[in-house]
């Protein structure tokens, strides 16, 4: 374990940081580790991440629905390490506050987390579509497991109030 | 009876000067044998250009590709004219008419057979440069009738542009004259081909000065500003199409014969040379060609300058070198009168 | 439109336009000459490329994940092999580890060659483009030569890589790379030389070290901005781990010192070709493994030629995965573009566009296809008139 | 002016583009172009059509009795059925010049003979 020194040390902080926030956390493997947080903490962890240990590169947000809840990963890159947090939010209201104000570069991630899967990111300055195009029928989300590829063409028909082939 | 035969005679032969210039107007060295050369020349320049980026350029058409600029002329006149609803229609369906009369008309005035050219007056030089300033007038008109975001952008590049090139290109035609005396493009030719002279020889600066005016004046690169494909699409021309396409296309080819004729006649001593066995023609040839080669060899060699970088390097650089020349060129008459 | 003044207008680059070699919106608005703000739209070459991976197994997404840029192909699917492998936990052979190295700097060479061409062209130098693409040419035939296709090499399999090389392969490709080292070297001494370009690259598009933080720029833009980050010698996957090289870093922030930076990139390129070349070790090039994938979730990163490619999987045990993410360099690159771009001209656009090495489709990575019927649903051109017509009236 | 020396080098230089449709250039070996099924080879186990990621193969009737189909126009040339193919009966020739004007032509058939 003495060459994971910095990732141990990285976890070690962090949950004196969080204490009961902090849900989950394990080292993978060297260089990477993986972390839950309550969605309330967030920000305040990544703040402390960046701001403590230098994970000031956000690579992207990833969202994977689970089901009931939709996880939201941050990767965030400082170095050679890798932390992926996790925020699990419930698929009925998906809520998560923004990290826009400390990571600039994170607008476009938080706008396509919304797009392909409902997320709302409150404080964002612009939440509106970007990959999707202006016309896309409201409360579709692709990429959540639900949507099939024909129910999405179906709901686009419904919106054009036409059938498409 | 004498009387009348004496009229019939005068008649004859007013009606066969009369043929004969109509002839040579409309076919040599008039409009089409204009147009073919510069067909000619659209050809040598997209060969030439192509040959120094290593590749082959136009090959198919015609022995060597000589033929595709003629093929690519009647594929854009068979093509459908589109004229989008937004736009000026008059100025629109006047725009590629005028640019093209603009370029043969200049080119009446430069000689190209002997040394005398089909229409010449005293002052002639000057109506040229105001031909061209209109050129650039009438890129500005087409970008700003077309409506088009691309389009206006462009003729007001057209017209920026023509500011910055136009004041040091006329300021250099002035050699020429000064040493000729004169400012009629023929008489000019004439002068340098009594005194076995070419103008360049006392105005080396100001060839250069017109060279780059004139790639300027082309739209060519590194000045192909108001036409720079990837920032504004097509420019002032984006919503031509068709016919009106053509047109266009044709008096930009015109203007390159117009740009090395009248260097040609200005700096290079015309259709005249030292073997007095070669026609005047041959010698207009050989001449102009060697400068639509350093044309498309300038073409190659650069990036696109910026609007603002060209406006500010004319009037830094080339306005203060013309007039450098011409005071030098004062300086070495006044010395040679001593 | 609000908060303009009246002298300010908006010029639309795209979905077509000369500039963009694939399609993306920017609207950009102007005062005169000068750019006073951009916004960005993209997803016009949005392919459900996320949605399609869940839909297929391991081995048809070995295909898909290529096809999200034909560029990037090999580190794309670097990346996912990468996911896919550290999942079953297998140890690929040293030998897979070095050709996947050699593909993917042979890949890096000819991405930068054609930038270098694309560069040129955005400022009107179409002679730098036809020449850089020539010599581009000499990549495309080695890597059609080591893996049978010019670009999308299908050159991986779960397990280790799929075509070995042969000596004869390693000489031609030796000879290749003497080849553009000396043309490498005469573009990195000319480049610098030609004004006229230099002239439209120097101080332009500037992107202050502290704001390419910030914005979570990647690769050779980050790199440009004096920041020395590269994924290869951070986080070292294939064989990079044994392959020295120099990390380059420019100061200049500008356009300038992203042509350079991606100029000797190639030349450390050659370096580590020619080293990966020399140690390259004997053995097996690939593992049998079981067409199944143990559930769990994996990240993980690849530099491709234009930055950091990183790439998310999650599998649920079965043989088509749960969850594939994929963020291509490019995205992570627009909201620097918008702080590059904001002050400038409007003729510097194409040049600060094209700097980042913008690839639309990486962007967009996403036809939406029905995996079952193998048919994909597209629109007819009567239905997109409609489509485009009500859209237009609303 | 930096590249004039290069530029009138290329003067006396052979073009490097090809004429194409006259002018072809030598396919490398081992590229990866047509995809040949060796029909009498095949037993019919669909494993190919499992592993096409481009749903480019077709199985006509079932078992060891099928016939092929192979549509170049979904095909990516990735020679991933290659690979698969328990009995080698697919191959990949070099040949890359396969476009064709008419959609009908761009499928292919491979069937067995009707003796067997």
């Amino acid at each position: 374990m003495s060459e994971n020194k910095k990732e141990q040390e990285i976890v070690e902080a962090l949950k004196a940081k969080l204490g009961q926030s902090l849900l989950t956390a394990r080292i993978q493997k060297p260089r990477r580790i993986f972390a839950t947080v309550s969605p309330s903490a967030l920000t305040d962890s990544v703040k402390f991440l960046m701001e403590s240990h230098g994970l000031r590169h956000l690579a992207t947000i990833t969202a994977v629905d689970l089901g009931k809840d939709i996880a939201v990963y941050y990767h965030l890159i400082g170095g050679e390490i890798t932390m992926n947090l996790r925020a699990d939010t419930p698929k009925t209201e998906p809520k998560l506050p923004t990290i826009v104000p400390m990571i600039p570069g994170a607008e476009l991630y938080e706008r396509e987390v919304y797009e392909m899967f409902g997320v709302i990111f409150e404080g964002h300055p612009d939440l509106t579509h970007l990959i999707l195009p202006d016309g896309w029928p409201e409360n579709v989300y692709p990429m959540r497991k639900e949507w099939k590829t024909d129910a999405i063409k179906n709901e686009i028909a419904k919106a054009l109030g036409e059938k498409l082939e | 009876m004498v009387a009348r035969r004496a009229e019939e005679v005068f008649l004859e032969m007013a009606w066969e000067v009369g043929l004969l210039a109509l002839l040579s107007a409309l076919i040599y060295p008039g409009i089409i044998f204009l147009v073919v050369i510069a067909l000619f020349y659209q050809w040598v320049d997209r060969r030439f250009y192509a040959k120094l980026q290593n590749r082959y350029g136009p090959i198919y058409t015609g022995p060597r590709g000589i033929l595709q600029p003629v093929a690519d002329l009647i594929k854009l006149l068979a093509k459908e004219d589109i004229e989008p609803s937004a736009v000026d229609k008059q100025i629109f369906r006047a725009v590629p008419v005028l640019i093209l009369t603009m370029p043969l008309t200049a080119l009446f005035m430069i000689p190209i057979t002997g040394t005398w050219a089909l229409a010449s007056f005293e002052g002639d030089l000057i109506f040229i440069i105001f031909l061209m300033t209109l050129i650039a007038i009438l890129a500005f008109l087409g970008g700003w009738s077309s409506t088009n975001i691309f389009s206006t952008l462009g003729g007001m590049r057209a017209a920026l542009q023509a500011l910055g090139y136009e004041v040091p290109m006329a300021v250099s035609f002035m050699g020429p004259a000064i040493l000729a005396g004169s400012l009629s493009v023929s008489k000019i030719v004439q002068w340098q081909a009594s005194h076995g002279l070419w103008a360049i020889l006392l105005n080396p600066l100001g060839f250069g000065i017109v060279i780059v005016a004139f790639l300027a004046e082309l739209e060519r690169i590194p000045f192909d500003i108001p036409e720079a494909e990837t920032e504004i699409v097509a420019g002032w021309q984006t919503e031509f199409s068709g016919r009106k396409l053509a047109l266009i296309r044709l008096a930009l080819d015109l203007e390159l014969v117009l740009a090395s004729g009248l260097v040609t006649a200005l700096f290079l001593g015309g259709p005249t040379g030292p073997i007095p066995i070669i026609p005047g023609i041959a010698w207009f040839m050989i001449k102009t060609l060697v400068l639509v080669l350093i044309f498309s060899n300038l073409r190659a060699l650069f990036a696109r300058f910026r609007i603002d970088q060209m406006v500010s390097g004319s009037w830094k650089y080339l306005v203060p070198l013309s007039i450098l020349q011409i005071v030098m060129l004062e300086l070495l008459l006044g010395w040679l009168s001593f | 439109m609000k908060n303009l003044s009246e002298n300010t207008f908006s010029v639309p680059f795209g979905p077509q336009h000369p500039a963009l070699k694939e399609p993306e919106n920017f609207m950009f608005t102007v005062d005169g000459e000068r750019v006073v703000d951009v916004k960005i739209r993209l997803g016009y070459v949005h392919r459900g490329g996320e949605k399609a991976f869940e839909a297929r197994t391991y081995t048809q997404g070995l295909y898909l994940v290529e096809r999200i840029c034909g560029i990037c192909a090999m580190a794309h699917q670097l990346c996912y092999v990468n996911n896919v492998e550290a999942l079953i936990d297998v140890e690929i052979p040293r030998r897979a580890d070095y050709i996947r190295t050699i593909i993917a700097e042979l890949e890096r060479i000819h991405s930068h060659l054609l930038w270098v061409g694309v560069a040129g062209h955005e400022v009107g130098w179409d002679t730098l483009f036809m020449y850089a693409w020539r010599d581009r040419e000499v990549v495309l035939d080695l890597m059609e030569l080591t893996t049978g296709n010019r670009v999308l090499h299908a050159s991986n399999t779960i397990g280790g890589v799929r075509r070995d090389l042969t000596s004869e392969m390693i000489s031609r490709i030796r000879k290749g790379m003497k080849l553009l080292k000396e043309r490498t070297n005469y573009y990195k001494a000319m480049i610098p030389k030609e004004r006229t370009l230099m002239k439209r690259a120097v101080g332009v598009g500037v992107l202050k070290p502290q704001d390419a933080v910030a914005l979570c720029a990647v690769g050779p833009t980050l790199r440009a901005s004096g920041i020395k980050r590269d994924v290869r010698r951070d986080d070292p996957y294939s064989a990079y781990d044994e392959t020295p090289f120099d990390v380059i870093t420019y100061d200049g922030c500008d356009v300038a010192s992203r042509v350079l930076v991606r100029v000797d990139e190639i030349l450390e390129s050659i370096k580590i070709l020619n080293y990966a070349l020399e140690h390259l070790p004997s053995g097996p090039i690939a593992v049998r493994l079981p067409r199944g994938v143990p559930a769990g979730e994996n990240v993980s990163m690849v530099e491709a030629p234009r930055g950091e490619d990183i790439h998310y999987l999650k599998s649920n045990g079965t043989d088509k995965p749960e969850r594939y993410k994929v963020r291509a360099p490019t995205l992570a690159n627009w909201p620097a573009v918008g702080a590059m771009i904001k002050g400038g001209y409007i003729a510097d656009i194409p040049i600060v566009l094209a700097a980042i090495d913008p690839c639309m489709s990486c962007t967009d990575r996403m036809t939406f296809t029905e995996v079952n019927s193998a048919k994909s649903w597209q629109w007819s051109r009567d239905e997109l008139r409609r489509y485009s017509l009500k859209w237009r009236g609303k | 002016m930096a590249m004039q020396n290069e530029l009138v080098k290329s003067l006396a230089k052979k073009p490097a583009t090809l004429l194409y449709p006259f002018e072809k250039y030598d396919s490398i070996p081992g590229s990866r172009g047509k995809v040949v099924i060796d029909i009498t080879k095949c037993i019919g186990c669909g494993l190919c059509i499992r592993d096409c990621p481009a749903f480019a193969l077709e199985m006509v009737g079932k078992g060891p009795t099928c016939d092929m189909k192979w549509y170049i126009t979904r095909c990516v040339f990735c020679g991933q059925c290659v690979e698969t193919c328990p009995r080698s009966a697919i191959i990949q020739e070099t040949t890359y010049d396969l476009a064709g004007a008419e959609k009908a032509a761009l499928v292919i058939e491979y069937k067995r003979p009707k003796s067997s």
